[in-house]
């Protein structure tokens, strides 16, 4: 057995790359809260330039880190990957290839795909050659994606996908998805469903961006008609889909968290904490105001609680002294901590959260983000759904009755009109 | 807003709902997000003919009033304006004919905002810490004129306004001046805002000169009738928000029976359940207030100032809250330009950050008590 | 038929009866905030008062307004009933006769009382000789009256009651209770209830005070150990408790709507509102710091709009725009308006909401007061009993799933030990 | 609380919890009720003995830790308890002890301290507004004397003191000095507070003279040791409240189990739970941002001022709201004094209001987030 790095060969190797190669990190400001007038060429160079950082992590020997060399990665530990994320603090890295590349998709890959699957796509997605997407939420189902009607029909050797899904992060610049579809409408809910992959790039689909509310276009929807992929595109058993879909929903959750992850540590969003609020005050000319210098140290102090409510999650999990559902917990406290600080940005804009200028700098915009603050609260799974996981899974409280679990799933009521009939 | 109309306010607001129905579906609303006037001459027009901006102008100069009090009928047209998301600058055109009725200044200037043909800016508030109420706009005599320095914002239709009605500060006291928009030194800036079909400008005043006719009552004495257009303001600010509010919790109730999660409605879950009943009773509370000021104002109450400021607090608070919970109960979909929730999430958030944050006005609340208090020894 | 009183007439002889004979009004610290000094001697005092102040009004002509004169009332009319609350505006008045005694209590009775007990207890209690409480509440049931335990037993023509009720106001000072209790425990919950008076002071009944985190003990626990009393004491049929309990449930929630107290117009209880408020601001020397403004103008601001929703619900149920189940939603705002001014005022309070001295005014004991804030959404029916009252009756949103409707009651589970069984 | 201990900082923390157990039961506590002085004597000393006060101070001067850091040490008892709602001046003992061993003051008072014999006041707190951590207390110097005048409230077991360290202002810098109870002019009146154990006094200093080898430190520069002291008092206060805040969402999580309404146990109404989830979130936020701060005060880092001070207005905040709620799912018996429940709300309720309330240390985070972007340029 080839012997493993060093943790400080590792370190003086990553090091070095980084020094050499990258540029610092530029704080832009975070996807949620991008202004209308991005445009989308510069979007399109940004991934054009994260697919070549990939290339360059790649030929470096630090892609892939804890990835087995077979599929074209490094072999190595979480503890290298953990190394690799320290040492890019304040570093540009290839954001858009991480997530959800490497995790939920890669990882459901390594777990599920067949040989074939990974020996392809796996070195592809480590050169920057593919960025994947999730093909999981639908317009008619929301938090509960085990509901997907989507519907893949075995015609031969092929399958036949038709529906719609939702929510996916830039598939309009993306190579492949990562698919739940429902093969079986007479089993019930969780027993008739099939993960499969395909090009996003194929006859049969449409992507459609979707604007929100404050002008964004970073979510997209797309339209299956028809789309033909072949059985060799299937990933888990038929009907086995949930299987797959309860560890994709784990590896989902990970996110940043994951080993196979590269994301640098201490990199938090710009705009957050007090800082940002007290240019606002001082825009506002708030500055001496003590209800004001109130809400900049209410805004400063729900984003350290937050870090540091994170770290202890994060610990917890990790050395079991807590259960892994309760990174819950911190997803319930993230939404609440966009919710109030975007809430405490817009008073202390005063009648600039209304109506502004071009040149109204750090008084500008917020009516926008305002309007659109749920957002931290739905993005990733609802806070609703993470109060249910705290109090199901992690107080092991009674579970709600659901009417979905034992019948055939064309029979479960899945509107009001449907209900009533 | 109010439980029980007269025959005739009922047929008034009937009248303007079924108006605003046909002229300003939310298609025309979001077709109007990319006009720069953000509303039609002659939907603006036909709406005056209604009587829209009539109500707070005594017979004697041409107004017209539904019911014994036009500021409760006001404020019937700004519920509907409210849960139509509707355009057209309906505040200031009747604070401002209200106004120059009231104090016999401009007299022609009257017809053609009860007309619909003409539109005025009310240029009261300022930048940020002079949204607070307290204007910093400097007007002064020089000779025979008045000379004003300074910058008013956000005021509504400013680019389409033939004059203003502005407010500053001369020495001590308060001034206001009527300012014709061709008047020299006066520049419009647009601004952008949260609506989509409210227009607002940055409006500034650079060594203005007018003639010491332009005023509006005395020079420095003005803050009595500052004090009214902002009680009558917040009183359509108010009952607009609350329309939002009926209109994006109604609209959420609905939802909530249609949308199935997990086999079951979204309105058999509990947790959610417990918030419609606290959003019922921020709705309910809000109609209360709003409607409990306005009967103040319009009867020129005591406590009208205190109840007006507590009902702009509040409803600028929950109202808003209940808005974004009601986002919040759509999941995704509410968050998309293409669900209609938000025209009405974008009224009730401009109505918010508008004259004065719930802050403000607590403050202004607490200034109430204090009198009083002090009053009563 | 004899010609009814004219509403001026009325007026009249009610306002020369107050002016010559009542005192002003004291504004007494209402009950929930009394401060655990209260003497029970002076308790008993002001009861033996208002026991002689309700004589005076029967003997004026103005006890029992709105009920029928072969009971010993007046035979008039809820007009007149207002005419009486609103002239009494700013005088003393039998507060403690009022609720529960005219309602629910006489109201039940009134509605399902045998002639003789009709006749027996309702003019006592509109001289003043009966005060009566509500049996109604269990420790073990809470929020869920109809789960009553308390059991009576026939034995020949009495039945013997045993069990125990709680959250009696001043049953230690009262004559006669209304009791619900289970007298078949093989029907299902609401099926085999009955009601039943028996005069307090009987022997089997121990009444013990409960003290309060305050210190107050106006609230009592009551233990029936082989209560006998006679089958004449029983009101309704047997095992018909439940239509008695829902009416009487509805008589309570009227509480001083009822047309059948009396209630001085414009009464609110002192220490609500921005100006008890602005005076412990002052007292903590913060007047003039604008936050505590803000404090002051919340709370203030929470006052007038809870004021404003009453009479607005108030006004809607009277003229049917709004449903009965509507007061559910002033009772949910009336909660959160006393823990929010309670957290107010102790925040004001700043280092003596923790501790004081005797000598500290208007900063003193707030954080008594703090301790039981949520004595304001728990008492009379909770909070949460009441947002599902909105939900499902406002709003006609589902019923909560009950597990305990179809099954005799003595199968249905009551506590974890209970269920596991 | 730390999720993972070392095996030494386990075994304190347990014999700690197991001496609390048997020494004050929820049934001595309800007897403490009417003692006048809150705690036995006999219990503080064995307390003492297990290490409670010695963690503050250096070995040299006869102190003890139990890790490398005995603050975080000494939050792990204030966590204990909070838990327990223990009785006895562990934050005036630890602080006082703490500050004389590192300003090499009065080192004849510090074995008292240390063996639990002896109790001290930390003189700190004012009558508000000047609660919020700036002292108007006067010490000034006349000849070779300190002359002190002002009050000092609420000063925790000032009955039981033979000294008090008092804070005081001398021009515009803060002094420190050493004062014994029996000094001519201290008065000290008893104080009523929420906690049943907890025994506070109102400190009076009428012409109060030492000679100058009162002072603790140097006149007018007692700026850091206090700011040292009021970390390291927050550290113990937030320690204390967190665990008030565990037991109570413990009980209460049983209770749901246990309860039953409507044939369903109260945990399984989503109402309820999703509340449920909302303290456990605010719980281990407050364990995180508690222990976070505790060791930036230990390791003397640069945000310690700043972690603390948000870690006080956090927990203050919402452990106080936890505990109602816990209050709320107990219903009727929540609010009665035959309830354990409320032995943990009274604690946290006083924690949230010493020292400064969740506004003031809002305000004080803020300080410190200015000064920060004012460094950066």
């Amino acid at each position: 057995m080839a012997e493993v790095e060093s943790l400080e060969s590792f370190r003086e190797r990553a090091r070095a790359f980084i020094r050499a190669n990258l540029k610092p990190s530029v704080n832009k400001v975070a996807a949620s809260m991008a202004r209308s007038e991005r445009a989308d060429e510069e979007e399109l160079e940004e991934v054009a330039h994260e697919r070549k950082l990939q290339r360059m992590f790649f030929d470096a020997g630090l892609a892939g880190v804890a990835i087995p060399k077979e599929y074209g990665g490094q072999g190595l530990t979480p503890k290298h990957q953990r190394i690799l994320n320290a040492e890019l603090r304040g570093y540009e890295w290839p954001s858009r290839a991480q997530v959800p590349t490497f995790t939920p998709c890669l990882a459901v890959l390594l777990e599920f795909g067949t040989e074939e699957q990974k020996l392809k796509h796996v070195p592809a997605i480590l050169k920057g050659e593919e960025l994947w997407m999730q093909f999981l939420s639908e317009p008619s189902c929301g938090s509960d994606v085990a509901g997907a009607i989507t519907t893949a029909v075995k015609d031969g050797d092929d399958w036949i996908l038709n529906g719609s899904k939702v929510w996916t992060t830039g598939a309009w610049w993306s190579d492949w998805g990562l698919c739940l579809a429902r093969t079986n409408w007479d089993k019930n809910k969780h027993s008739g469903l099939t993960v499969f992959i395909f090009p996003i790039k194929s006859p049969g689909i449409e992507v459609q961006r979707i604007e929100m509310l404050n002008g964004s276009k970073e979510f997209c929807q797309e339209y299956l008609t028809d789309l033909r992929i072949p059985d060799s595109y299937r990933v888990g058993g038929v009907d086995m889909g949930w299987t797959v879909g309860s560890r994709w929903m784990f590896y989902e959750r990970m996110s940043r968290n994951s080993p196979l992850v590269t994301y640098p540590e201490g990199n938090t969003r710009p705009g957050t904490g007090g800082a940002a609020m007290l240019k606002i005050a001082e825009a506002a000319g708030r500055a001496e105001d003590p209800r004001a210098q109130e809400l900049i140290g209410e805004a400063q102090t729900m984003h350290v609680v937050g870090e540091a409510l994170k770290r202890r999650v994060g610990q917890g999990i990790m050395t079991r002294t807590l259960s892994d559902q309760s990174s819950a917990i911190a997803r319930l406290y993230a939404g609440w901590n966009e919710v109030r600080r975007t809430t405490i940005a817009f008073d202390l804009a005063g009648s600039a959260g209304a109506a502004w200028t071009d040149d109204d700098g750090a008084l500008a915009e917020w009516g926008n983000y305002f309007l659109i603050r749920q957002a931290g609260c739905i993005g990733g799974g609802t806070t609703e759904m993470a109060a249910n996981v705290i109090a199901e899974r992690v107080l092991n409280m009674p579970r709600e009755i659901t009417l979905d679990k034992d019948v055939p799933f064309r029979d479960v009521p899945r509107s009001r009109s449907q209900a009533s009939k | 807003m109010l439980l029980e109309l007269s025959s005739e306010q009922d047929l008034f607001t009937r009248t303007t709902a079924r108006f605003l129905d046909g002229q300003v579906p939310v298609t025309e609303l979001r077709r109007l997000r990319d006009d720069p006037v953000g509303f039609g001459k002659d939907y603006w027009r036909r709406g005056a003919e209604l009587g829209w901006t009539s109500l707070l102008v005594p017979e004697s100069h041409g107004g017209v009033a539904v019911s014994d009090s036009g500021l409760i009928d006001l404020s019937l047209v700004a519920f509907e304006f409210g849960k139509h998301a509707a355009p057209g600058p309906l505040l200031s055109s009747n604070v401002i004919a209200s106004t120059l009725a009231l104090t016999n200044t401009r007299e022609d200037l009257i017809a053609g905002l009860l007309e619909g043909t003409s539109i005025a800016g009310w240029a009261f508030s300022e930048l940020p810490p002079n949204d607070g109420l307290h204007p910093g706009l400097e007007i002064r005599v020089e000779g025979n004129e008045l000379v004003l320095n300074g910058i008013k914002r956000p005021v509504e239709s400013a680019a389409q306004a033939s004059f203003f009605l502005v407010t500053g500060r001369t020495g001590s006291g308060l001034t206001q001046v009527v300012v014709p928009a061709d008047t020299q030194g006066v520049s419009v800036v647009a601004m952008r805002n949260v609506d989509l079909t409210r227009r607002f400008g940055a409006v500034k005043f650079e060594n203005v000169r007018l003639p010491v006719g332009a005023l509006v009552g005395d020079l420095g004495a003005a803050a009595a009738d500052v004090e009214r257009q902002l009680q009558q303001a917040l009183v359509v600010l108010n009952a607009e928000a609350v329309g939002a509010m009926q209109r994006g919790f109604d609209m959420t109730v609905e939802w909530s029976f249609d949308r199935y999660s997990f086999g079951r409605p979204l309105a058999s879950y509990q947790a959610l359940k417990h918030r419609f009943a606290q959003m019922a009773t921020w709705l309910q509370a809000s109609h209360a207030i709003s409607d409990e000021a306005a009967r103040a104002v319009a009867s020129d109450s005591p406590d009208a100032g205190e109840l007006v400021s507590a009902a702009k607090a509040y409803i600028g608070q929950n109202g808003v809250e209940l808005l974004q919970d009601c986002v919040q109960m759509h999941g995704g979909i509410g968050v998309t330009y293409e669900h209609d929730l938000h025209l009405y999430l974008r009224r009730g958030t401009l109505n918010r950050a508008l004259l004065g944050t719930s802050d403000v006005h607590y403050r202004r609340v607490a200034n109430f008590v204090a009198k009083k208090e002090a009053a009563r020894g």
